[in-house]
Parts: structure tokens; C-alpha cells; sequence
């Protein structure tokens, strides 16, 4: 076990991927000379060389249809959009080519890429910046989706989606990067089938992914002090959703939570919802309740960005408000 | 470069007979298919080649088995140019289980991956960064590979067209783009969408080598393609060919045709590829009734083994309908 | 009252809309000499001419974009992307630009512009040209999304969206565009901010949208023949949208449908699901369910694609589902 | 057109005085930014124009106050240049509420409606089919008006670039097209972004007439701008300047700038367009210390008041968090 960040755990995974397939490579924007805008890729162009880490133009619909197409050709792409606001303007190539090709064609094509973007708001870059649109990727048959929240996923979940035969997507939150963890360097591929309970617990579940996952668990925290035993849930991977673990843990606590940074309309948060109610129904105390982001642009200024965003407190507040909600 | 004037090579006569046949195919293919649509047996969009054969058969007679194409929705042509044996291409029009993409995709996305042919495409614009991609592969695996590109002049006007040139030329990747300018992009006139009309300048641009030729010259354009074919597949970079032609019939069997005279379209049918090219080999003393007639008979008789094939064709049981959605197995381990 | 079609309605209004308003133009691909690819601006050309009516090249991002700097320069532009298929083009200026410009100036700048979309599957385009993606453009805040399904909202809906200080999408179910039904020629603008019930009933509440409100009347009608009481709710509005209409209908029958032709994970039944969740969770005597399409990309034969999209016997089996699953 | 040698006009000496007086505004205004972006009263992006100020100031003073501004994320220059009070600028950067965005956009999101500054857009490309969709409106209104439109040579790979200048083209609309060419994209350096580096012919290919010129000159820059602006307002159509600069600072307060030598930034520090002409004003006698000092006391003055103006100004209630999401009433009922 070694102590080490996300940014670096990602970074590593990078790294092992280059050394142990040549058919993998690293395209996107300012992944190389620069370094990576996120520092994901520092140090792999001097490594690997200019043909297997490539700084593209400002093109995202053009070169991330060439990391399918280049996926096509018997390559295993790794393409970086820089953040999933910029993610926008190639989301054609990713429903109708990425996500389409296979079945369309009969299953003659597979498209074994990997797409790597940063995601979600909170560092005061204001309503341009400041996406959150997991639950957009989510909803798109033919992909994979990941949102790892912890050091080890950030490793183990991107050398998981390189032995994928299609397109994985997977939104590492901006905020984790400098998140610390224990990691175990020669750690193999993580399981992207199944999301994780974080914490156990027996009245509450919260469930979170991304970089909402944190912040349950100090709700958590603080709610033990209160004397309110949560479980948190982890949902690790966003298409395919892992119901059984969701609604196992909603069985047994009988009422939930759903965190998510989006805007609350449209969320995942309200698939996971709907999900609970077909599933678990019966077995509810309380109807299940979502945190998510208020529904405006995300303003700069840090007290209105807050305000914006799921907080701990907003957690909590949804938590005591289902204990007190409860019939019988 | 600029504008070539259409050579006129001397004329092989077995190779200008398959040249003849290979348009042929198509155009009886195709006036089969608007008909069949009238039956019913086709449905959803189609969209005829008639008028345009020249080009697919001229370029991929210049390409090699190994050599990758992606097309539009409109690319029957260059299916059945490509060698997708014509029962399996009718089959896919028909949604038949043994047409070309299983009949899931029909006219619009024909696909064979054995014959490196990646498909059609319905957004417009959407193919070209995937024949980059494709072209990247190549590149990367020492492979000397061309990806032929087929566009119209509507996809110019797309975001997708200039991100795709730009990357392959920085690049200098084996890609041949293909513009078939067929001067409408459904209703709306070259000059309408087009700033610059004269698209093969656009090309030039981004510094892609770029030539326009006439389109409906089968022969000038086989000529034009194995000229660039070779430099784009010696690792010379993209290679940029604005076919010069005209669509025939309606965009789709939807179009009233509104926005074009019936002369203007009389006109163009004057220079019909394969009409021009008969009488062009009947001067050359090529092409005898006979000749004619036989190729007719053939073709006629595989057209109506196709059409055979694709009623007899089964429908994909519906229980397969998730099938392929997603690959049942994981890939294998990386090779290190 | 006269009788006409849904496809007439939208072109009396465009019309109406040109003839009253000399703020307003018609731009998008083929909307003027083509006469639209679903035939809505036929003629309009000749009446109003190219300055008012224009055809534009295929670059949806810039005529999009275009439209939203119209409207801020003080003209009220109808933009017609062809099909929300080709709306993934130009999302970028939609999240980014149209949706937040006014919130992220500080209410400086006012969008009025109003965006056409035919929508939907079931005519054999396979793919790329079948998506439903409705409940995406609901997702996002700052602007309106209407459905109209009827041949008064097809008119009415339009007139009010050119009164709407903000940008509203409108998306047109292209199966619609034959249907006949009465039409009151000096009808106003329509409500839209409601759903509305299109059939009254006891015992169980289907709530669908756009190309889906007829297929649950139909299914209402067999339900009825079975003895089964359905009331049909007609969403309307996609954002924001009309608890109040939908929750009341919920509390009444008890029970609910929700029936939505987009992918099932992530659809807006998820939302309508979680917000009958959270507004009336303890009312509900059985699990709210939703009648979606499958998970799949649209594929081209009839059998396939039928099999794919919802249709009158699976709402058919899922009320009879509910009536059956109830407790006592 | 091509390239212009850089003119020497004669020089008017008030007019000198106000050139150098909007760069040195700028450019300390910059650097006090850049301070307080350390001491965290600035936070989010912040990307500095510094070494670029001739550009902003230049084409401003080209340009009525009925033109509107179209600008990027890197557009603190302009705003200041167009007018905006530095004050709520400042306050914007703090993210007050008396900000020229009320707060809400920050550093990367300036407007301001009456000067006809709309904003500040941060993804790359994103503004320019909105500065295309303002010319239309004025030429459907018959108003004699530019709409100004910033950007870098990044966002020429963009494919929202080639949809603009091809409409823009098209339509023959009134845009002032101003490509910003600091020869870097974040850290991609133009050669390794762009097939075609010489931005301007890419403009050509849309036939949109095009000039390069020394953005390191503000009177090269201004003089082009006047001579272009005049045609696009009499109508003629889109106009393209090329304007040739350098980031002398990190892209934004992230960047560690590994991909260019100090020796490279040193040496396009020597061109700094502040230095030069101070340097050529003081050669031609039109300035003494005296008049720097003064300049220099003033711009200080300003933008200490700017600061104590962001200090003061109050931050807006998080009550109003959804206040105008939506606009809280009805547009009017048309006209006619
Ligand atoms: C992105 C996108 N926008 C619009 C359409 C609708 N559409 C289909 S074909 C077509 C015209 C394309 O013209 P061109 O590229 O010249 O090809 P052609 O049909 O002439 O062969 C249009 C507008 C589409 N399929 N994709
Ligand atoms: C669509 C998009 N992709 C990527 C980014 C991240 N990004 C911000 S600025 C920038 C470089 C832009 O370079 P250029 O257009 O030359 O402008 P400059 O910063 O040099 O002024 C990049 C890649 C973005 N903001 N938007
Ligand atoms: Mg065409
Ligand atoms: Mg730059």
C-alpha cells in the first residue's frame, strides 16, 4: 500500500496502460506538452512519445470520432475531453456513432475506447464550467459509464474499462483530484459491475457517486453524532446501474437519499428514484428524497455556488427529514 | 492543384466493359429499390445514387481490398461497388436478418466489415471523423492503408468537415476525401450553403493537396483516384477529390422537388455517366447491341436473384432485439 | 372551427406569426424552398420572402447560435432544426449560451427565441434518425420545452412560446404531423404552463407526452372495454413541469403510468416517477410505473422497432400490472 | 488581400496619449488581478491579456459605441477598453454584486447591454455564431452597425469557426471578425493546432476578405480596424483581421507553461506593445517622463478606486440565487 492522490493514481493507470499494450494511446487536448489540464498525464509525452500521447486541435467532435474510428482500426484509444462542458460538442459522435455502431451494424463493429473527463463544479468557475452531466452519458444504451470516487477506483476503474469491448466513459469530479487514499500499486483492474457501500448502516441509505460521495459520508459523520445510523452507498458505475446492491440496502433501512450534483429535473437521481419504486416500494417507510443541485447556471461567487450545490448540511437536513417523516 | 481536364486515357476493353457493368448494377439496383419502395417492401428513408454511379465505381476501382471506405445514407453505390454482394445489400433494405447490418440498419447504414467497408452514416458530416480515426489506425500500425471518405457538398457547411480536415492534415494521415458535389443539399443550391462554391479550395485550406474532377466521367475519376490514391497511401498525408455531379431523382422518395426546374434536371441527364460512357465505347468501336444486351441480361438476372434473396430473407427474431447492444464477452487482456 | 391537420396548425402559426409580428423570421435547413422537410413552412418563402424566411446551410451550432444573437438583437427568430437528432449539434449553445446567458449576465440579457424540433421514431429511420430526447432539453434551467400532441397545442403552443420573454423549445412528434382534429382558426395563444387530463378516470392515472398521449387514450379505451377507469394526463410542458395537474390526477386514481417513448434509464418518466414519489408517496396504493423504449438503438424493421418503442399493449398489461399488483 | 506591412501614420499626440493611456489601464490593471488572485479575493480562471493589449485597445477605438462586442473568456481588455467602469470590472472579478455581471459571471463572463458588450463566453468558439446572429439582426433592421468578434487562434479548429465564417460569408453580414493569433492554445503551440498557421487564408477559403496585421502596433491594428469596419458597416460583408501577438503570461493562474522557454517569452517581451510605444512616442518627441508619471498617477489612482470600489461593493443576496433563471415577466404582445 502505497499513500498517494487521485490525480496520481489516474496518472499511473495511464502509464500502465501505455507499458503494457501498445495499442493504447492518450489523445486530447493539451495532454501533452502541457501536461494535461489536470496534470493527468504529466510527463507521459516525454515517456511514450508524440505518437501514443497526441495533442489534438480545440476539435472534441473531430477527435473523439477519430478515437472511434482509430478503435475501428484495431487501436485502444484513451481520449481525453478536458471537462465534460466541452463534452457538448461531440456528443453526436458519442450517441450516434460511439453508442450505435455495433448494434447497427448487426455487431460487426466493436468500439473498445476509453473517454476520461473531468467533471462537476465547485471550484468557482461559474455556469460555463460547472456541469455536471453524468446522467446524460447515463442514459445512452450501448456505453459504460463510471464515476470513480476514491483512489483506488481512479486507478483500478480505468485499467477495468481498457479490457471493455465498447466505449466506457468515465468522469473523474475536478474536485477529487488532489484527494489522498491508500492505493496498492500492483492492484489489478476493479470491478465495474457493482456499486459499494461505503459505510454500513441501518436507517438511512444514502446513496452518491462521484464527488458527492464524500460529502455523504460526513453526513453520515455528523449524523451518528446525532444518533442517526446511515449507510452509504456508492453507486461506482452509472450505466449499467447496480440495482441490487441499491435497493439490498434500501430493503434493509427502509428509506433513502439520493445525492446528486446535477440539477434536480432530470437527474440521475431521479432514475435511482424511479428505480426504488419499482423495486422496493413495499418495503419503503418514507418516500425516497434527492439532493441535488438547485436549478440555475452555477454563479462564481463561492457563497452562491454553494448555495447551488449538495452540501453536507442539505444531506443531513434530508436525512432527519425522512426519520421525522416516517409513518409508524 | 486546381481543375484537371478530364483525360481520355486510351480504353481498355475489358476493363471499360466492367467499368460499364459495375454502373449498370447500380442503376438497375436502384430503380428496383424506388419500386420496391412503392411496394412497401422498403421503407423509412431512401435515397437514390441515379446519376452519380460514376463516382463510386471510378474511385473504389482505384482502391484495393485493403483499403477502408465510410459513406453516407447514400451509398448503395458504393456497396455494391465495393463487392457487398447485391442480395445481402437488398436483403438490408428489405430489414431482413441476412442483409449486410442484419437488417437493423437498412438503406442508410449498410455495413461490411470483411470488406472494410464501415457504412453509412445518417448525420451528416458524422463519418468523416471516423474514416480520421480509422486513417489514425492505419498510421499507427505501419499499415500502408488508405481511407476513401465519401461526403456531399452539404456536409462541407459542417463543424465536423473542418475539425476533420484540419486533424488529418496536421496529422498527415492516410485519409481521400470524396466529395460528391452533387450541387443540392436537399433543397438548398451549392451557392445557397456555399460561400466558396468551388469546395475543392476549401480543401486547399487546410493545406490538403485538392483537385476537382467531373463526376460524371467514370473514367476521370478512376484516373484522378489512383493518381492521389497512391500519394495519400506512400504516407504523402490526406488527398481531397471534389467529384463534380448531379442527382438525378429526389433526395428521398419524400422530396416533392420543389426548388429545381425539370430542364435543369434534363440538362444533367445529357452528361448521365453511363449513357455517355456506352456511346463513348460504341464510337471506340467497344460496345456492340450485343455487347449491350448481354451485360443488360446479366445484370437483370442478379438484380432479380437480390430481390429473390431478400423476400426469402428471415426477420431477425424479435427476441434478439437487445442482441449486440453491447458485446456479450470482454475483450482480451492487453498483449504485453 | 375547422378541421385541419397538426402539420397545418404549425404552418397557420408560422404564418400568423410572420403576418403580426415584424420581429419574427423562419431559419433552418430547407425551411424555404424545400418547404420544410416536414412540409410546416410550405409556401411561407414565397409569401415572406428570404429575409423572413431563410434556408440555411447544414451548421446547426451557428444558425442556432445565430438565432439566439437574432433575439438578442431584438428579433424574435424561429429556428427549425430539422430533427433532434441533429439537435446534439448545437446542445453546446443551447446549455451554454441560450439557457444561461440571462441568469449569468445578471438579467441583462433576454433570449426570445423559439426553437422547432420534430422528434421521435416509429417511421422506420432507424438509429440515428429515431431518438426522443425531450427529457434532455428538460433537464437544463433557463429554458421552456413544450410537447404538443394535439392539433389547438400545435397552434397555440407556438403563438405563446412567441410571447415568451426567454427561449422555448417546441418538439414536434413527427408521427404527428398527419393527424386531423378541429381547430378554432381565431384561437389565441395556448396555455403553457399546465398539463392537461384528456380523458377523466378513477383508477388509474396515465401520464405520457408528444407521440405518446394517443397510444394512451388507445390504451385507455381497451382498459375501458375491460372495465378498467384510466385517466389520461397529457403533460404538456416538459419544463417546467405541472405537479399540481399530475400529482392531483395521482391522489384521485391512486395509482399511475407513466408512459415515455425516450430509453428508459434516465427518461423524464424517471422524473415524473420521482416526483409522484416525493408529492404523493403515502397516496399511492401501488408502485408507479413506466412504459419506456428499450434500451436499445433504434433499429429499422418494423418488428424490431415496434418491439423497441412503447405501444398500446404494454400500457395496456402495465395498468392491468397495477390494478392486479395493489394492495388490498 | 494578404499581409500590410505595418503603416507609420503620422502620429496626433492627444490620440497617442489616449492609446497609451487604455493599454497602461489595462495592463496594470492585470497586475494588480493577478495579486489578488494570490490573496484569493479573485478565484476561479483568471487569464491575463498581458502582452496582447494593443489588439483590444486598437480595434476599440475603431469602433462606435453602436458596434457590438463579442469577446472570450481572456476579455478583461476590452471590457475596460469598451468602456466598462474599471470599478465593476473589479467588482465582477470579486464577484460583487455591483459587478458588471452582478457577480455571477466572474473573470470569464463580463457584460455589460448598454455599452453593447456582450460578454465574455468560455467555451472556446462558443461566441461566434452569436456575434453572427447580432449582425443579422442589424441587417434585418437596417442598422449601419459592426458586431465585433474576439477570439484565438485556438478556437480557429473549431467547428462553430467554419459554421460562422461560412454563414457570416454567406448572409454577407455584418461581423468584424478578430482573431486574437498569441500563437498558443493552452499549451499547443499554433504549428502543432492549425494545418494552415497563416490564419488568414483560412478566412479567404470563406471568401471573407483578410489581413494579417502586427497586434503588437496599436496603431497598425487601429488603422486596419478602421479601414475594414467601414466596409462591413457600409455592408459589404464580413471582414477578417489576423492579428499577430503573444500571452507574455501563463494561459490561466494553473498553467506551469512547460511548453515554451523562458527565452521564447523574452524575446516577444522585447515587442511589448506598451514598451515599443512609449519608446516610439518618446522618439517623436510626444513624450516626456513628466507626461508618463502623470499617466502613471492617474491609471494608479483609477485602479486603486477600482479595488476599493470591489472591496466595498456588497455581495448579492443568495435569496436571489434563482432570480433571473427565467425573467420574472412576460414579453410585450407584438407589435402589429
Ligand atoms: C446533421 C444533419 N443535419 C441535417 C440532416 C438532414 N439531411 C439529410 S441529407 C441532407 C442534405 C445533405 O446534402 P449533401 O451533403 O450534399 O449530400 P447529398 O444528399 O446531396 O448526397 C440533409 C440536410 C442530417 N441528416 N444530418
Ligand atoms: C470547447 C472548449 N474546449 C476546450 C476548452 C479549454 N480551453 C480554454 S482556453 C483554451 C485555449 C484556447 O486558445 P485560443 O483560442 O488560442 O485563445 P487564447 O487562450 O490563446 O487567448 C482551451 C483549450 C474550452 N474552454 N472550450
Ligand atoms: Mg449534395
Ligand atoms: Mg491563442
Amino acid at each position: 500500500m502505497v499513500k498517494t492522490t487521485y490525480r496520481e493514481a489516474v496518472r499511473g493507470a495511464l502509464r500502465e496502460a501505455l507499458q503494457s499494450d501498445p495499442r493504447v494511446f492518450l489523445m486530447g487536448e493539451d495532454v501533452g506538452r502541457y501536461g494535461g489540464a489536470y496534470a493527468c498525464s504529466h510527463g507521459l509525452l516525454e515517456e511514450f512519445g508524440p505518437d501514443r500521447v497526441r495533442d489534438t486541435p480545440l476539435s472534441e467532435s473531430a477527435f473523439l470520432g477519430a478515437g472511434i474510428g482509430a478503435a475501428l482500426g484495431g487501436m485502444r484509444p484513451i481520449v481525453e475531453v478536458m471537462t465534460v462542458n466541452f463534452s457538448l460538442l461531440c456528443l453526436d459522435q458519442v450517441v450516434n456513432n460511439a453508442a450505435t455502431l455495433r448494434h447497427m451494424s448487426g455487431g460487426q463493429l466493436g468500439i473498445p475506447l476509453v473517454v476520461r473527463m473531468a467533471t462537476g463544479a465547485g471550484r468557482q468557475l461559474a455556469a460555463q464550467h460547472s456541469h455536471s452531466l453524468e446522467g446524460w452519458y447515463a442514459h445512452i444504451p450501448g456505453i459504460r459509464v463510471l464515476a470513480p470516487a476514491t483512489v483506488p477506483d481512479a486507478r483500478g476503474m480505468l485499467l477495468a474499462a481498457l479490457r471493455e469491448p465498447d466505449p466506457v466513459f468515465i468522469f473523474e469530479h475536478a474536485a477529487l483530484y488532489p484527494l489522498e487514499g491508500e492505493l496498492d500499486p500492483s492492484g489489478g483492474v476493479a470491478d465495474i459491475t457493482q456499486a459499494a457501500v461505503r459505510r454500513p448502516g441501518t436507517q438511512v441509505s444514502v446513496i452518491a457517486y462521484g464527488g458527492s460521495v464524500g460529502k455523504a459520508l460526513d453526513a453520515a459523520q455528523e449524523l451518528a453524532a446525532l444518533g442517526i445510523d446511515v449507510e452509504v452507498v456508492d453507486l461506482r458505475t452509472l450505466r449499467p446501474l447496480d440495482d441490487a446492491t441499491v435497493l439490498a440496502s434500501v430493503r434493509r433501512t427502509r428509506r433513502a437519499v439520493v445525492v446528486d450534483e446535477a440539477w434536480r429535473s432530470g437527474s440521475l437521481a431521479a432514475e435511482v428514484s424511479a428505480r426504488i419504486m419499482e423495486g422496493a416500494f413495499y418495503d419503503l417507510d418514507a418516500p425516497v428524497a434527492r439532493v441535488c443541485s438547485a436549478e440555475v447556471p452555477i454563479p462564481y461567487p463561492k457563497h452562491l455556488e454553494d448555495a447551488a450545490l449538495p452540501q453536507v448540511a442539505g444531506i443531513v437536513r434530508a436525512v432527519q427529514g425522512l426519520i421525522g417523516g416516517a409513518r409508524g | 492543384m486546381g481543375t484537371t481536364v478530364a483525360r481520355q486515357p486510351a480504353i481498355e476493353r475489358d476493363h471499360a466493359l466492367a467499368l460499364l457493368r459495375e454502373m449498370l448494377r447500380i442503376r438497375r439496383f436502384e430503380e428496383k429499390a424506388a419500386e420496391l419502395y412503392s411496394d412497401g417492401k422498403i421503407r423509412g428513408f431512401l435515397h437514390l445514387y441515379i446519376g452519380e454511379e460514376a463516382i463510386a465505381v471510378g474511385t473504389l476501382q482505384a482502391l484495393t481490398p485493403d483499403d477502408a471506405i465510410v459513406a453516407t445514407y447514400r451509398e448503395h453505390g458504393h456497396a455494391l461497388a465495393r463487392g457487398i454482394p447485391a442480395g445481402a445489400v437488398m436483403a438490408e433494405m428489405y430489414g431482413k436478418a441476412t442483409g449486410c447490418s442484419r437488417g437493423r440498419g437498412g438503406s442508410m447504414h449498410l455495413f461490411d466489415v470483411g470488406r472494410r467497408f464501415y457504412g453509412g452514416y445518417a448525420i451528416v458530416g458524422g463519418g468523416l471523423p471516423i474514416a480520421v480515426g480509422l486513417a489514425l489506425a492505419d498510421k499507427l500500425q505501419g499499415r500502408p492503408r488508405v481511407t476513401a471518405c465519401f461526403f456531399g457538398d452539404g456536409a462541407v457547411a459542417e463543424g465536423e468537415f473542418h475539425e476533420s480536415l484540419n486533424l488529418a492534415a496536421l496529422w498527415k494521415l492516410p485519409v481521400l476525401f470524396l466529395c460528391e458535389n452533387n450541387r443540392y443539399a436537399m433543397g438548398t443550391e451549392l451557392e445557397r450553403h456555399q460561400s466558396q462554391p468551388d469546395l475543392y479550395l476549401k480543401a486547399e485550406s487546410y493545406r490538403v493537396p485538392a483537385e476537382q474532377v467531373d463526376g460524371m466521367d467514370v473514367l476521370a475519376v478512376e484516373a484522378a483516384t489512383r493518381r492521389v490514391a497512391d500519394a495519400v497511401r506512400r504516407g504523402e498525408g490526406p488527398c481531397f477529390l471534389e467529384l463534380l455531379t448531379y442527382r438525378f431523382r429526389a433526395h428521398s422518395m419524400y422530396d416533392p422537388e420543389l426548388y429545381r426546374t425539370k430542364e435543369e434536371v434534363a440538362r444533367w441527364r445529357e452528361r448521365d455517366p453511363i449513357t455517355t460512357f456506352e456511346r463513348r465505347l460504341r464510337e471506340g468501336g467497344l460496345l456492340t447491341d450485343a455487347s449491350v444486351a448481354t451485360l443488360e441480361r446479366e445484370v437483370t438476372a442478379e438484380l432479380a436473384a437480390a430481390v429473390a434473396e431478400a423476400e426469402a430473407g428471415p426477420w431477425e427474431p424479435v427476441a434478439d432485439l437487445l442482441k449486440d447492444v453491447q458485446a456479450a464477452t470482454q475483450a482480451p487482456a492487453p498483449s504485453a
